[in-house]
């Protein structure tokens, strides 16, 4: 190899890092939804919703800004959907939400038909194409361990478009809206114990709401990435089962934003790590590095997290205390 | 915070016009009627005692105040003026703060958190404001309350002032009180009574919700009387006595002459000794408890809420494993026996923990089927014997009077009464040697719980040993031969039922005795 | 304003008239979509009643489809009795398949048919169960949430026969292709009266769970552990036993389906044996009220719409169309359980949360917005 | 329990529909060919899928829309045996006397239904299993495979060609070389980089396989995928590719250099026309440039220049001698074994099970195929 190392390292954390966003903000997404205390299995048919009609209407109108809305819209659409079965209506979270991802991915590859064959139009294209931080590195390229180190930080994460720094953005303002604001707080007391948030004044049924469909708005936008920015055209299926990844990262990640952006970070290198290490037979020849095994880890280390958490004397937090319990202020 | 009327003299104001008016309050679950018709006012500034038997309706009243519920009819007005609460928020925004008996805290949060949640503030600063309030409380009524604490590393006591704090941080100056006192001892009801009387000095009205007369008798102002989820009337506390409220309760005077048959021969069938539980913290909930039970005896045990009393039912009946000390029926130790093995000895128990369907009874299935629950197993082959379960069922209901349309009949469509008759029924139906029941008459109006008496003392007449853990203590007095009293974990006393007075029996309760004085406060349970 | 009010629970013809109502609603909003995208609605639904039971073969299909989804539902129907939220069957079934397979692959050449075929239905029956056993005792003895459990198996199953299918198990007679080699013929289920005997065990399987949960003692405790784990340690029940116990028949239920598909259909193991069923089955146990003579006709009208899609199809339609019905149907049924236990009270009330001025004089105009929350009365007196 | 009486009622009534429906439903008879084709993918996947249906498009034109009736399955899962066969018995009852399957793993299926319909025509892709009614068909697309190494050979400035490939199996392998010998007929020096995704179709999987190449200092790519997610990962990197299946220029017409392409239409016309005349036989097909069955695209306008002449001079000689005019000695291994002599071309038997790299290919064929 006449690539160093170094460089093939970089290069690879790029991958990863444009193959985890829409892990990330899916997991951010799903996040918002089970603070609330809402187990929403729909997630892959709301990332299928938010994919197709942004998609469409970035193909139609060559609009950053209006297929954003549009996945948003199509994904809230379908989170409206199971926050009245759920909230209003009390169905079982986990029997609406899969009925989400049928009927959401339906749609979906239904609208899609019509924009098959389609690029992302131009002003899309150009957008996405931009690296709003890369860095202009040729000053220090020759400083010792500084122009290196630079050099490296630059190739993984410098050059970038602005969807995956939106993406952390998102996480950060998360995290922070978690445990700084007062909304943040609302929603996790909902999650925790929606009994005790009701007769503090908080408006748990609105709150829960809310939770759902900026949820559900979350996943289209992590849904819309793959059609607009990462596949750059449409196919059936398109999000192909990162919605279920997703419900996996948010245990692993315990529910916590920052930790998402590196789970995420971890999740999308162990699915193309297996292509690194096909230059390396070596190493691929063994059946714990062949990309099959590999594909296994995600939820092994989901289990694991999900194990740990009740393991040892003093059980740790397990999640929102009041995940997929449906509340009814006057159940009696 | 105390209401001030911009215009008029406030005290002046206030002697006129009541804080709060009910009138005319209904509110119907599915076929439950928990209020009709219920008429309810409070005056500014005074303790208003909301008495009632359990299923009375206080609570429901309650939370129709604290707009919790909503009343399928009926006007609320606060301070003279027409009020629809749609959610718990527009009652805490007019000013109506709740102590749910059962607190409302989110647990992995910390009390300047559960305080400051739901305002209006931005959280940083809510959370600084609510931990400087919280301290400035702590000062001015003696509630020590740690801030950053989590409410789940705090006592029981603790999560109660976290509850009064959140309400008084709303500005809340009308105050409702659920069945405060029900788990805590004897010094927090003091210090919480303490706390009110402050309160009330500065001018905010308080209800007080119990169903125990003296702590009425001793804090409150007025008194209004529930029964059955109707009005039965308000009285000045100045002007009436424990008989007359008890009158008031029950529906007419009451003859607490119940009948008590005199002790069997047949001899000891139960002997605990030394009996020790620890909970998973390594709590003691039982500590060193001895006692002896006779066949044809009824042993009362009396305690605050607690004591010890769950733990010592839950060990006999082989649900708890003790960590030292033997239980010997018939001389032979069960301790570290499974439940069947003690079922098919004949010891049975009717255990009615607060949640009524929670254990004793499964909610969603017929009567017949809850006749089998214990005896199920007790037959050969793997299929269950519903034909023998319906005829039990139906012999049952029949000798119970139980007021069902069928014994296929879901047990949680039932009434409180009815539920109760269906455990004891299938319990006594296992022609027991030894019967525990746990506040066998909790919830039960005065006729049912006679029923029920009766049901015991008709066991009794047959040899077997009962032991009859309850809390009202003319009861206890009336009903069984001795009565074992325990707090924190300890028996602090057994005294011949037939001699004793009750004022004994509750110095025994508060860990008063004459030779080894227990710390006070050793009953406070980690929830 | 709106308010939700709990009432009697809606039963007997009311309640199928709702539920009636409800799917035949759903079933018009799929009509007007039709409409909507431009086809033919008569022509769509009519091929796919058509392909679903008009031509022999399309029952056959449907019932083949019927019986896996019906199998499997079952299954889960054990767990859920118990409240155990076993959402792991679709790889339970896989693992049935896979340890099906296995045993064929073991069993010598010359083994009687009627051998090897019991030999492997019990190898699903194992297989399946044991992937179930896992989530079962991480419940029990560490009280891990078993529907986060079970899916997260679900995926490791998928993973693990791909692993299978390219790797160790690559039949090198397939040319190199990432398939396995199918089981010996002796191994397939022989079809009766058209359809392979797996529909025999489908009914059988059917009333013995009617009966397990109705009148077995087993069946009888799990019913009261889903209630309340604290009433069967009560009675006495040895609550970790019957767990595990209920576990392993799910399991072990959802393990003789794969075996079942793998026999009587696909007669190679890869991942797309289970083909999503048990993901199906969940909503079909619910929709079942987990009966078993409810979910034997759910799994036939979700089969038929199965089935359907295809003649669909075949008439132009997009194929995706039938999971818009497919979602449309369960969002309906979903939303129906509410409507039967709840009703919306619409009261004409102030809408705002707070004070209602009390009549005003006669002069007055009506209904001007009432003061300030939590402002103090001052009309009056 | 509640929801069976429900059932019951709704069943009822769509089945009252139905028998309604259905009185309106028969058409008349008429003399139409019915064709049915099982496809693995959206027929607009842009790949594989697309290919047939180009094929069957230009089939049915040729022959007349009047005279065919169509009936298409898409995204029917080649590994799902009981979709599979649920699709051919419902192309069956539709009355289908010829169907098309168009992936290898529908073999077993369709040999097991072509015995239980004998008298409706199968025709298999891919496959080797024949029957009275069962005939399989293929193409020798190792031909343009080899043109179009000509172009990646000249194209690359790197001399490192990056190669997306599916699965380790003959079919692919036989792709990868013959491409791998037209690179190295121009271009001695090149290297040939190969990245197995394990799928036929997978966008995201390709792309990122591609993106590894790239980042191995690949500056032309070449693919047995059917997507174009490696063409459009080139293009984001400023480096150029070669498709698969179809013309695939429009994905990414910054880096798109041509594409060796399938053209079934000949073939589906002819066997279409051979059931309308009833002289439909077994023929075990295999296709190359000279039968039309494969081309290679036009060359786009970033191909390099006398990549067209040499391209042209070459096809004369594949047209005349076929693949053995790309397979023939001296060949030699990974290691430099020599595996075909010279003078000497591999049998068809010795193209089909394939299962070593040229001299030539970086990569490993791993192990168990």
């Amino acid at each position: 190899m006449e690539t160093g190392f170094a460089v093939m390292a970089a290069l690879f954390l790029a991958s990863a890092v444009r193959i985890s966003v829409p892990l990330l903000v899916g997991t951010l997404g799903e996040t918002v939804t089970e603070r609330a205390g809402h187990l929403n299995l729909g997630v892959e048919g709301m990332m299928m919703l938010g994919a197709s009609a942004g998609f469409l209407v970035a193909v139609r109108t060559d609009s950053v800004l209006l297929a954003l809305l549009a996945a948003i819209l199509g994904s809230g659409a379908g989170a409206l959907l199971y926050a009245v079965l759920t909230v209003t209506f009390r169905a079982n979270q986990v029997v609406t939400g899969l009925a989400l991802t049928i009927f959401g991915t339906g749609v979906a590859n239904t609208l899609g038909k019509t924009v098959v064959g389609e690029n992302p139009p131009p002003a899309v294209q150009a957008f996405f194409a931009l690296k709003p931080l890369h860095a202009d590195l040729s000053g220090i390229r020759d400083v010792p361990v500084l122009g290196p180190v630079a050099g490296f930080v630059d190739a993984a994460f410098l050059q970038h478009n602005v969807y995956v720094y939106g993406a952390v953005a998102l996480a950060l303002l998360l995290a922070w809206f978690l445990r700084r604001t007062r909304a943040g707080l609302h929603l996790r007391a909902i999650g925790e114990n929606p009994a005790a948030a009701d007769a503090s004044g908080i408006r748990v049924i609105a709150g829960k709401y809310a939770a759902i469909l900026a949820g559900g708005m979350m996943c289209g936008l992590a849904g819309l990435y793959m059609p607009l920015v990462h596949i750059q055209t449409w196919t059936d299926n398109i999000t192909g089962g990162r919605g279920w990844i997703v419900v996996a990262l948010v245990i692993f990640v315990r529910w916590d934003p920052l930790k998402a952006t590196l789970g995420a970070l971890l999740f999308g290198a162990l699915a193309i790590v297996g292509f690194l290490l096909q230059a390396y037979p070596q190493l691929s020849g063994s059946i714990l590095f062949s990309q099959y095994v590999i594909d296994m880890y995600p939820y092994l280390m989901t289990l694991l997290a999900l194990v740990l958490a009740n393991a040892g004397r003093k059980k740790g937090w397990q999640g929102p205390g009041a995940l997929s319990v449906p509340y009814f202020r006057e159940e009696r | 915070m105390p209401y001030v009327h911009p215009e008029q003299d406030p005290a002046e104001r206030r002697r006129i016009d009541p804080a709060i008016e009910m009138e005319g309050i209904s509110k119907a679950f599915g076929s439950v009627q928990a209020n009709r018709d219920v008429r309810f006012t409070v005056r500014h500034g005074e303790i208003h005692a909301l008495l009632g038997e359990n299923g009375s309706g206080k609570s429901t009243l309650m939370n129709i105040l604290s707009g919790i519920y909503q009343p399928d009819a009926g006007t609320i007005r606060l301070r003279g003026r027409e009020v629809v609460f749609r959610s718990p928020r527009d009652s805490i925004e007019l000013g109506i703060g709740m102590v749910h008996q059962h607190f409302k805290l989110v647990e992995p949060m910390t009390a300047s958190e559960n305080v400051a949640m739901g305002t209006g503030d931005g959280l940083s600063r809510s959370r600084a404001k609510a931990a400087e309030r919280i301290r400035d409380y702590a000062a001015r009524f003696g509630m020590p309350v740690d801030p950053d604490k989590k409410v789940a590393d705090m006592s029981v006591g603790e999560k109660q002032s976290v509850e009064i704090l959140k309400v008084l941080y709303r500005g809340a100056d009308i105050l409702v009180l659920d069945e405060p006192t029900a788990v805590l001892t004897p010094q927090e009801i003091e210090h919480l009574f303490a706390i009110l009387r402050r309160m009330r000095e500065e001018g905010a009205s308080i209800v007080f919700i119990s169903h125990k007369l003296h702590e009425v008798l001793d804090l409150c102002d007025r008194v209004t009387v529930l029964r059955k989820g109707e009005t039965v009337g308000t009285v000045d506390v100045a002007g009436t006595t424990a008989l007359r409220l008890i009158e008031m309760m029950v529906g007419r005077a009451v003859d607490l002459s119940i009948e008590r048959p005199p002790v069997g021969a047949d001899g000891p069938c139960l002997s605990v000794r030394g009996l020790t539980v620890r909970d998973a913290l390594g709590v003691a909930k039982l500590d060193g408890v001895s006692f002896d039970l006779a066949h044809g005896e009824i042993l009362g045990v009396a305690g605050l809420a607690g004591s010890g009393q769950k733990e010592l039912c839950e060990s006999i009946a082989g649900l708890v494993h003790p960590q030292s000390g033997a239980i010997l029926f018939h001389e032979r130790d069960i301790v570290g026996r499974s439940p069947r093995e003690i079922i098919r000895m004949g010891i049975s128990m009717s255990f009615i923990p607060e949640d009524r369907l929670g254990m004793g009874l499964v909610a969603s299935m017929d009567i017949a089927d809850n006749i089998m629950l214990k005896d199920y197993a007790l037959y050969g082959g793997f299929l269950l014997d519903r034909g023998s379960a319906r005829r039990k069922a139906q012999s049952i209901v029949d000798r119970l009077a139980i007021s069902t349309p069928s014994i296929f009949h879901p047990v949680r469509k039932l009434s409180g009464g009815n539920i109760q008759k269906v455990i004891l029924g299938r319990e006594i139906d296992l022609s027991p040697k030894l019967l525990v029941t746990a506040y066998a008459v909790r919830g039960l109006d005065i006729h049912s719980s006679y029923t029920i008496y009766h049901l015991l003392n008709e066991q009794k007449r047959k040899g077997v040993a009962i032991l009859y853990v309850g809390e009202d203590l003319d009861v206890l007095l009336e009903l069984c031969d001795r009565v074992m009293v325990l707090c924190g974990g300890r028996v602090t006393g057994i005294v011949d039922a037939r001699t004793s007075r009750k004022e004994e029996i509750g110095l025994l309760m508060t860990g008063v005795t004459g030779d080894a004085p227990v710390p006070a406060g050793a009953g406070e349970g980690k929830a | 304003m709106i308010r939700i009010v709990r009432k009697e629970d809606t039963v007997g013809l009311r309640a199928w008239a709702v539920r009636a109502g409800a799917i035949l609603a759903a079933l018009a909003a799929s009509v007007l979509l039709v409409l909507l995208m431009g086809y033919d609605p008569i022509r769509t639904f009519g091929a796919m009643l058509q392909g679903a039971f008009g031509t022999e073969y399309g029952r056959i299909n449907t019932i083949i489809m019927a019986v896996a989804l019906a199998m499997t539902a079952l299954a889960v129907s054990v767990a859920f009795s118990m409240k155990f939220w076993n959402i792991g069957a679709e790889g339970q079934i896989l693992m049935g398949a896979f340890a099906a397979t296995a045993a064929a692959r073991v069993l010598p050449e010359g083994t009687p048919p009627v051998l090897l075929v019991l030999a492997c239905l019990l190898a699903g029956l194992a297989g399946g169960a044991a992937w179930a056993l896992v989530p079962g005792l991480f419940r029990i003895y560490l009280g891990t949430n078993e529907t986060l459990f079970t899916l997260m198996m679900n995926y490791i199953a998928i993973k693990f026969v791909v692993l299978l299918r390219c790797l160790a198990w690559k039949d090198p007679a397939a040319n190199g292709f990432p398939v396995i080699a199918e089981i010996p013929a002796g191994a397939f289920l022989p079809p009766v009266l058209g359809v392979h005997a797996g529909w025999i065990l489908a009914v059988l399987l059917a009333v013995a769970t009617y009966y397990f949960l109705r009148s077995t003692k087993l069946g009888y405790e799990i019913r009261v552990v889903g209630e309340s784990e604290r009433t069967a340690r009560y009675a006495g029940m040895d609550v970790r036993r019957v767990v595990v116990t209920g576990v392993l028949v799910s399991g072990a239920m959802a393990g003789l389906t794969g075996a079942v598909k793998l026999m009587g259909v696909a007669h190679t193991l890869s991942e797309t044996v289970a083909g999503g069923d048990g993901f199906t089955a969940i909503i079909i146990a619910w929709l079942a009220n987990l009966s078993a003579p409810g979910i034997v006709v759910a799994s036939v009208l979700f089969a038929a719409l199965k089935q359907g899609t295809l003649a669909m199809e075949i008439v132009g339609s997009p194929p995706s169309l039938s999971d818009v019905i497919k979602g449309l149907i369960l969002m309906a049924a979903l939303s129906t359980e509410f409507f039967l236990r709840y009703r919306i009270a619409v009261e004409r009330r102030d809408a705002h949360a707070t004070a209602v001025h009390p009549p005003a004089g006669p002069g007055q105009a009506e209904g001007g917005p009432s003061a300030e929350a939590g402002a103090p009365a001052e009309e009056g007196g | 329990m509640t929801l069976r009486k429900t059932a019951v009622l709704v069943l009822a009534l769509v089945l009252v529909l139905a028998s309604l429906l259905m009185t309106g439903c028969t058409n008349a008879a008429t003399t139409k060919v019915k064709v049915g084709v099982l496809y693995i993918s959206p027929v607009d996947d842009g790949g594989w899928s697309q290919a047939h249906k180009r094929g069957i498009d230009a089939a049915v034109a040729e022959i007349g829309a009047a005279k065919v009736e169509l009936m298409e399955l898409q995204s029917i899962n080649d590994t799902d045996t009981t979709a599979t066969n649920a699709a051919i018995d419902q192309l069956v009852s539709a009355g289908c006397q010829i169907i098309f399957a168009t992936s290898f793993n529908y073999m077993n299926a369709v040999a097991a239904k072509a015995k239980q319909y004998p008298n409706v025509k199968f025709e298999h892709c891919s496959g080797y299993l024949t029957d009275a009614n069962m005939d399989n068909y293929f193409g020798q697309i190792e031909q343009p495979r080899y043109l179009s190494g000509i172009v990646a050979g000249m194209k690359t400035a790197s001399g490192k060609i990056g190669y997306v490939a599916a699965f380790p199996l003959p079919e692919v392998i036989r792709g990868i070389n013959a491409f791998t010998l037209g690179v190295l007929s121009v271009n001695p020096s090149a290297k040939v980089y190969v990245r197995w995704t394990n799928t036929w179709y997978g966008p995201d999987v390709e792309k990122e396989a591609a993106v590894a190449l790239l980042n191995e200092g690949c500056d032309v790519l070449s693919q047995h995928q059917d997507s174009p997610a490696a063409l459009k990962a080139a293009e984001e990197k400023n480096a150029f590719g070669i498709g698969y299946d179809n013309p695939m220029g429009s994905a990414a017409p910054k880096a798109y250099l041509t594409a060796p392409i399938w053209n079934w239409g000949a073939y589906y016309a002819k066997k279409i026309k051979a059931v309308m005349d009833k002289t439909w036989k077994v023929e075990t097909y295999w296709g190359g440039m000279k039968e039309g069955m494969v081309a290679l695209d036009a060359l786009s306008a970033l191909a390099p220049s006398g990549a067209q002449a040499k391209i042209d001079a070459v096809t004369v000689d594949l047209k005349a001698q076929g693949n053995d005019y790309i397979f023939k000695g001296p060949l030699k291994d990974q290691t430099g074994a020599v595996k075909v002599e010279a003078g000497k071309s591999m049998t068809r038997d010795e193209q089909m099970s394939m299962s070593w790299f040229v001299e030539g290919v970086v990569g490993e064929i791993p192990s168990g195929s």
